[in-house]
């Protein structure tokens, strides 16, 4: 009996910490590449869900559909972002785009309580009540669909990024911006590409993510927040490092939470990534930064 | 001038992985010397000097500065012992202005601190004032008096690589190593920087220079060494070593005739 | 119809997490000051007119908006703390200065620490579980039940309580766990609470969003034993957002939307012209609050001598849309309990 | 081919190039000297577009391309190795040439064909290719710049500074490999302090003081001028 | 205008503020700015002086409280000796925590300060015995001398005028730091942390003593809050407290001694204002705060400096 605990807390912790790697993988693309620090990525995440459920109820679309519009809407959404909040402000100290980015996430927060209302709503989703059983082991489907995309997407993105010439645009362009314009690529593309990837990535989350609970306009704080942990955890900028920081997250805060107590188990991720970064500092998949 | 050691450098090994950039290399300078160290790109110069300066740990070997064992001594203490360094790629505080730069500088040899401040008493005063002549003195020194409220960013690159020579005197040192500080220098300019360097060794300061302009080189250096792929190949008078046709093949090339 | 009208401080969640319940509650009380004020207002025509604060449900936001309504806006009265933090700092504030009516707030503290012109609607924690206790004892099919908690003085007290209540009447406590305001995922407590194999888990949570999760994730947690609601939470909009998991699920509430009291009815007549929102407890709570202020200013003759509105709201029992209610000697109001249950996606009380 | 007219360029308020003009002929090695904070730099950042002239043109092949962003200017066939190298320290050897051609002028040496050309040139980084820019040398990081300027194809190239930090057979080898340019057809535009070396290359030379042209003379001529010999040459 | 005519300017008009009105409202507001002002200009020791961001501040501001709460509670110490406390429990958390983070620097920095910041709300939350758990600890005694001894500060205005002389040593503090060799020592660290090393500035020492500082003063701020407000709950550690402190500072303009004071009567006056407008409050100000950063990246003190023509020159105009 204990031992089938043990193997369904295991499997809660490993599809928490799948949510936090798709939170996480939108934030470690703009941190890693841009250099920005930001605080509105868990805003985007919230959109996307929104964005879901109104697909869902005013389109009359089916749950898949519905969440592929929510992701591509938000996508675009970056567009815009990116234009009116960083770009112009490229040349700041990042203390100064941090506070854009704060500022960005308020009004989306606050904005978002305005036009979808504070009530919170529930994104219908076919997947969600249904589950899958393993002997004892009880999951639900819209869990596995979690699980599975996000180790998808994971796989496509750090292939984009290890080897599509975008790819090493947008890498070149985190190490030097300057060396990267000199050597003919499009800064403002790269800028562009970069925030569309990672508001679509935050708003798959949310669609993922979002008919596992109920939304509101005010998630999205609660994401971005885990969502800093694993990328510093993972190393900034590293998919990889997202990956295995969000599923170790995942599995502390859930065995810590099942086995000693609930309430500190998310004090006791905190330590377990203290003792880690005190171990490397540059996290476990961050290279070192040279100085 | 008396013949007393200053450093002493005896099997200094770094080893980076697989590659070792530094291998058992033996040095010594002198008070009052001006040693200079040359050798191709990719040598192991710079990393000799971050082991020297405290900058990285030795894998094995030892430094000796002014007689006291300094191996793997870190940085910071280093300087305050007395030993300063310039940087190959140039490092300075870009947002502060060119005499803001310097006067950070004078912070080993000052004394009052926050304390001193907030009391504004005597000692501050004095201090703060003479802070601000010799910082204002250095900048001079390297001709930039003219430039000490620029931001060390808005410099032009040749501008920045003097800043860094006045940060560099206004410590105070007691052995200076200079990386490169002619590159970006005309040759006009290098000659101006060999009589900088004799009027800064001229104050009893002893100097470790890394540098690949000759003139300099040739112009200020007591003594050269050469250091091939980590290892020291030769050392001696600047002529004899420039004759050494050994460095001739890895080193010189055409320029041994200029020489 | 030029008379001063009389000006009651609303102090309520606006924005932040709690926006929501905010919005019910001052919903409620808009729909009451409309009934009011159409039967031409209190102290012979004077309107009545709500003047809203945000307390984003931060005790220091609390403390600065009454401040604000006291001292810069010159209110009658104020009604607010609708969460027991904001409660217990806003009364500070209040005490002894202006009638303040407290709403939600469950604390035990908040009357037994209160002050001479301090009310309050809801009824104890304390109280809300003896009735409660009472019915799982007697009515419940159960031998041993676990608990999900939200960590806060609401939750700690509640499961200090039933623990003393339950055993008594020879219900086994298995276990607790103790979840934080912000966790949005609950697998891992339900995990350990499936675990215990218990006939059934009471859920005690306050938030609309938390509650409907939970229900929905022990649903498909598979446990297949009993879930009790935790008093005084069931909503419409959690019926409506839990789905099928709250089916069958038993409440205690002071609001029974079913009862047939007519000012009840009048008042969610109102309220469904003014509001897309289903009226909910906590907008009840909010109306009665304006019910109760109307009457005793109409009876005290005066919209600021504090001393008489104290004494008429602890003069006598009201009538009100909740039913009969009076007031102890601090302030801690006596109301009827009823006991609910989800039927067909319907609130529902359950008549012995 | 080059050609800038009167431009002003600024740093903020700071005005620092007061109307520069100069040209650029194909297939010439053009050299501009200038003592420290002339404008040099600030001259050829101006043409790649890095920096915006207030007022002014500069126009290619005929076509103005101050208006133009950096990677189209590069995709014109003119690019800048920059001062201080500006390499991307995590990432490969092979990815800096790779990145070097992402903007590539079409036309001249197919890709795999500058590669080879590049590695004949520049042996140490096919031996490097796996090693990442931040851990090489200061002088394998200029031969590194040099070459990811190359993969653009460029038809006039604009150095800055090449031999910075080289060794003298390094700048022996940096000088063969500029003249080779040359002969090849590029077009070269040279700022370099070792004013005798570039003298030496140029058919041409500006001398810049303080943010405008002050001579302009055949190279020779300017090797050979007192001015240039005790302002520059310290002889 | 010389330093020596508007400084002596300006310390008379906060001294006289509160006599402009009689309203206690604007009172309550003027001993929330002061307060503001104090716990921004500490955390700008750490943003603007050492440059390094902290998620954690907040929770130093909840240790000063709690402090001054607890020992009032048990020990009836309302007083100086409190405050003392409260600052010194801070600085020796602050100790602890920088002495373990500080090696680490940028992003990680500020999300290990995020990781102990949160492990110290929760322990709040959870230990109920010492810190009542998350009802709070309310019915703190109003700050006396010594406390206990009759004398009590109640109305705001002496809340203000204490606050206010608080804010007033403490700025005076960093000025006489700037210019001191420590202040210089500080500012080269951040700007440059090897070279600084390559000087003789022990950069991890001079980021602890910041750190140490900034973290005593937020305790002194802590506790004088909870006398004041007379209740403190978790809530004062919560990622709210650290976002309004940052915007204050970098609104206001970080490094700087004006910018976080201009930085708490912004936000505390704006807020205020923006009251009125009921929902769409809190958008207007995320509206304006955005566009403040947008077009003055320097913070409000930017404008002065402006204006006044000192001009910083500045890369522009590349792509
Ligand atoms: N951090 C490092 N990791 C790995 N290899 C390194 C590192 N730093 C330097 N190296 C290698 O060590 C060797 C010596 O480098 P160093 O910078 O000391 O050369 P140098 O003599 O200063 O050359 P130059 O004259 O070009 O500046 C080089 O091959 C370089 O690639
Ligand atoms: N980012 C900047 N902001 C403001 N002023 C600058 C900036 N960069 C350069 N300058 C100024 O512009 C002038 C020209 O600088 P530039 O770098 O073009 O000189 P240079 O001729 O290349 O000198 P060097 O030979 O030293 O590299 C200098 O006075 C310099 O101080
Ligand atoms: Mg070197
Ligand atoms: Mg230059």
């Amino acid at each position: 009996m204990d031992y089938v605990v043990f193997a369904q807390q295991l499997t809660n912790g490993l599809v928490n910490g799948m949510t936090y790697v798709l939170i996480a993988t939108g934030l470690t693309l703009v941190f890693g590449v841009l250099h920005i620090i930001n605080f509105a990525h868990g805003e985007f995440y919230m959109l996307g869900a929104f964005f879901t459920y109104f697909a869902a109820k005013l389109l009359g679309l089916d749950y898949i559909s519905a969440a592929v519009v929510a992701t591509l809407g938000v996508a675009v959404l970056g567009i815009f972002a990116n234009r009116l909040f960083f770009w112009p402000l490229r040349k700041e100290h990042e203390f100064t785009v941090l506070l854009s980015s704060l500022g960005l996430a308020l009004l989306l927060t606050n904005g978002g309580e305005l036009i979808f209302g504070a009530d919170p709503k529930y994104v219908p989703s076919p997947f969600a009540d249904s589950v899958f059983e393993v002997g004892q082991l009880i999951v639900t489907q819209q869990r596995v669909l979690i699980f599975v995309v996000g180790a998808l997407v994971l796989f496509g993105l750090n292939l984009f990024i290890r080897h599509s010439r975008m790819g090493k645009m947008m890498r070149a362009t985190a190490q030097n911006p300057e060396g990267a314009a000199l050597s003919g690529v499009n800064i403002r593309q790269v800028y562009t590409v970069t925030f569309v990837l990672a508001c679509g990535l935050a708003a798959l989350a949310g669609a993922l993510v979002g008919p596992t609970a109920m939304i509101f306009p005010t998630v999205g704080s609660w994401a971005v927040l885990k969502g800093f942990i694993v990328v510093i955890l993972g190393g900034l900028g590293s998919i990889p490092g997202a990956l295995i920081g969000g599923l170790t997250l995942g599995v502390v805060e859930s065995l810590a939470g099942g086995y000693i107590s609930l309430g500190f188990a998310q004090a006791i991720g905190y330590a377990i990534i203290i003792v880690v970064l005190l171990w490397r500092p540059q996290g476990l998949f961050g290279t070192a930064r040279r100085t | 001038m008396s013949k007393e050691t200053i450093l002493e450098v005896s099997g200094l090994t770094k080893a980076f992985g697989g590659l070792t950039a530094v291998k058992a290399v033996d040095l010594t300078v002198q008070r009052g010397e001006i040693l200079g160290v040359i050798g191709p790109n990719g040598a192991g110069k710079t990393t000799f000097f971050n082991v020297i300066a405290g900058s990285l740990p030795p894998t094995s070997g030892s430094v000796r500065f002014k007689g006291n064992d300094c191996t793997g001594m870190r940085a910071d203490r280093m300087a305050r012992l007395g030993m300063t360094r310039t940087f190959q790629i140039t490092s300075l505080f870009p947002a502060l202005s060119a005499i803001d730069n310097v006067r950070a500088a004078t912070y080993r040899h000052k004394k009052t601190g926050w304390a001193a401040a907030i009391l504004r008493n005597r000692a501050w005063q004095d201090e703060e004032a003479d802070v601000d002549a010799e910082a204002m003195r250095a900048l001079e020194f390297v001709d930039l008096g003219k430039r000490a409220h620029v931001n060390a960013e808005a410099l032009s690159y040749g501008e920045q690589r003097r800043l860094e020579i006045a940060i560099a005197i206004a410590a105070k040192p007691e052995l200076l190593l200079l990386d490169e500080p002619a590159a970006g220098m005309n040759p006009e300019e290098g000659q101006r920087l060999v009589s900088m360097i004799k009027r800064i060794r001229d104050e009893g300061i002893s100097i470790l220079l890394v540098e690949h302009h000759m003139r300099v080189v040739m112009g200020v250096c007591d003594r050269v060494a050469v250091i091939d792929h980590g290892e020291k190949i030769a050392e001696g008078k600047p002529l004899d070593v420039v004759n050494d046709p050994n460095v001739v093949r890895v080193y010189l090339g055409r320029e041994a005739v200029h020489a | 119809q030029d008379k001063e009208p009389v000006r009651i401080g609303t102090i309520a969640p606006l924005s932040g997490p709690g926006a929501f319940d905010g919005q019910l509650a001052v919903e409620g009380m808009e729909a009451m000051v409309e009934i009011v004020n159409e039967n031409g207002g209190i102290l012979d025509g004077r309107m009545i007119e709500l003047v809203k604060y945000d307390d984003k449900g931060n005790p220091e936001e609390g403390v600065s908006a009454a401040k604000r309504a006291i001292e810069q806006d010159d209110v009658d009265a104020i009604v607010g703390g609708w969460f027991s933090s904001v409660a217990l700092t806003m009364k500070e504030v209040t005490r002894d200065r202006i009638i303040n009516v407290m709403t939600s707030t469950q604390h035990p503290n908040t009357t037994k620490e209160g002050h001479k012109y301090l009310f309050r609607l809801n009824a104890t924690s304390v109280m809300m579980s003896e009735t409660y206790a009472k019915f799982i004892c007697d009515k419940m099919d159960i031998e041993t039940i676990a608990f999900i908690t939200i960590n806060d003085d609401y939750g700690r007290l509640e499961v200090e309580n039933y623990e003393r209540l339950l055993d008594e009447c020879g219900i086994e406590v298995l276990g607790n766990e103790f979840y934080n305001k912000d966790d949005t995922d609950f697998t891992t407590a339900l995990t350990k609470l499936k675990a215990l194999d218990s006939d059934a888990i009471y859920v005690s949570a306050i938030n609309t969003a938390q509650g409907a999760t939970i229900y929905r994730q022990i649903k498909q947690s598979g446990y297949k034993g009993t879930t009790i609601a935790s008093a005084g939470n069931m909503n419409p909009k959690l019926v409506e957002l839990s789905g099928p998991a709250l089916e069958g699920v038993y409440s205690v509430s002071l609001f029974a939307p079913d009862s047939d009291s007519e000012k009840l009815k009048a008042w969610m007549e109102q309220y469904g012209e003014m509001f897309s929102n289903e009226p909910s407890f906590i907008g009840s709570l909010g109306a009665q609050a304006v019910e109760l202020l109307a009457g005793a200013m109409d009876e005290a003759g005066s919209a600021r001598d504090y001393d008489k509105i104290a004494e008429a709201l602890r003069g006598h029992e009201w009538e009100t849309i909740l039913g009969t209610i009076n007031f102890d000697e601090i302030g801690q109001a006596m109301q009827n309990i009823y006991l609910v249950q989800v039927k067909d996606g319907e609130i529902t009380s359950v008549n012995e | 081919m080059l050609e800038v007219s009167d431009i002003v360029v600024r740093y903020g308020r700071r005005e620092v190039i007061h109307g520069l003009s100069l040209k650029v002929a194909e297939g010439d090695v053009v050299t501009l000297v200038g003592s420290n904070g002339a404008g040099k730099t600030t001259t050829l950042k101006t043409i790649s577009g890095m920096l915006k002239p207030v007022s002014g043109s500069i126009s290619f092949d005929g076509e103005r391309i101050d208006k133009m962003d950096p990677h189209e200017i590069i995709a014109h066939g003119v690019v800048q190795i920059p001062e201080g190298r500006l390499l991307f320290p995590d990432m490969t050897v092979g990815e800096h040439l790779e990145l070097g051609a992402v903007r590539a002028r079409s036309g001249g040496r197919s890709y795999g064909e500058r590669i080879d050309w590049i590695h004949e040139m520049f042996p140490i980084l096919l031996e490097r290719k796996e090693q990442k820019a931040g851990t090489l040398s200061g002088g394998q990081q200029q031969m590194l710049a040099i070459a990811r300027g190359l993969m653009a194809n460029p038809r006039c190239l604009m150095l800055d500074e090449p031999s910075l930090g080289l060794a003298p057979i390094m700048v022996d080898q940096l000088e063969d490999t500029i003249k080779s340019l040359n002969e090849a057809g590029m077009t070269i535009l040279l700022v370099e302090q070792r004013v005798d070396l570039a003298l030496r290359l140029a058919s041409r030379g500006y001398v810049l003081e303080t943010g405008s042209i002050a001579l302009e003379e055949d190279a020779k001529v300017l090797l050979a001028d007192p001015r240039v010999k005790t302002a520059y040459l310290g002889i | 205008m010389s330093r020596k005519i508007t400084i002596p300017v300006i310390l008379l008009a906060a001294l006289a503020l509160p006599f402009m009105t009689a309203n206690t409202y604007f009172h309550h507001l003027m001993v929330l700015w002061m307060l503001f002002s104090l716990l921004a200009l500490s955390l700008n020791v750490i943003i603007g002086y050492i440059g390094e961001l902290s998620f954690g501040h907040a929770a130093f501001f909840g240790i000063g409280a709690y402090t001054a709460a607890i020992l009032g509670m048990h020990f009836g110490l309302a007083g100086i000796p409190g405050i003392l406390l409260a600052a010194i429990v801070a600085g020796l958390f602050g100790f602890v925590i920088g002495y373990v983070s500080l090696r680490i620097v940028g992003p990680q920095f500020a999300i290990l300060t995020l990781g102990f910041g949160s492990i110290i709300y929760t322990i709040t939350n959870y230990w109920v015995d010492l810190t009542r758990g998350p009802m709070g600890i309310s019915n703190i005694q109003p700050l006396g001398l010594w406390g206990g001894d009759g004398i009590a500060l109640t109305s705001a205005i002496g809340y203000y005028y204490v606050i206010l002389g608080c804010v007033v040593a403490f700025a005076y503090a960093c000025h006489a730091l700037m210019s001191s060799r420590t202040g210089r020592a500080f500012i080269a660290t951040r700007e440059n942390a090897p070279l600084a090393a390559s000087l003789g500035i022990d950069v991890f020492r001079m980021k602890l003593l910041g750190f140490v500082v900034a973290t005593a003063v937020a305790g002194v701020g802590g506790a004088l809050y909870a006398h004041y407000l007379t209740v403190v709950t978790p809530d004062v550690m919560s990622m709210q407290y650290v976002a309004a402190l940052i915007i204050m500072v970098i609104v206001g303009g970080r490094g700087t001694i004006s910018g976080p004071i201009i930085g708490a009567l912004i936000y505390v006056a704006l807020l205020e204002a923006l009251r009125a407008l009921g929902p769409l409050r809190l958008v207007i100000f995320a509206a304006l705060l955005t566009a403040s950063v947008i077009f003055l990246p320097g913070g409000i003190v930017s404008l002065w400096r402006r204006i006044t023509g000192a001009d910083t020159p500045h890369q522009e105009g590349a792509q």
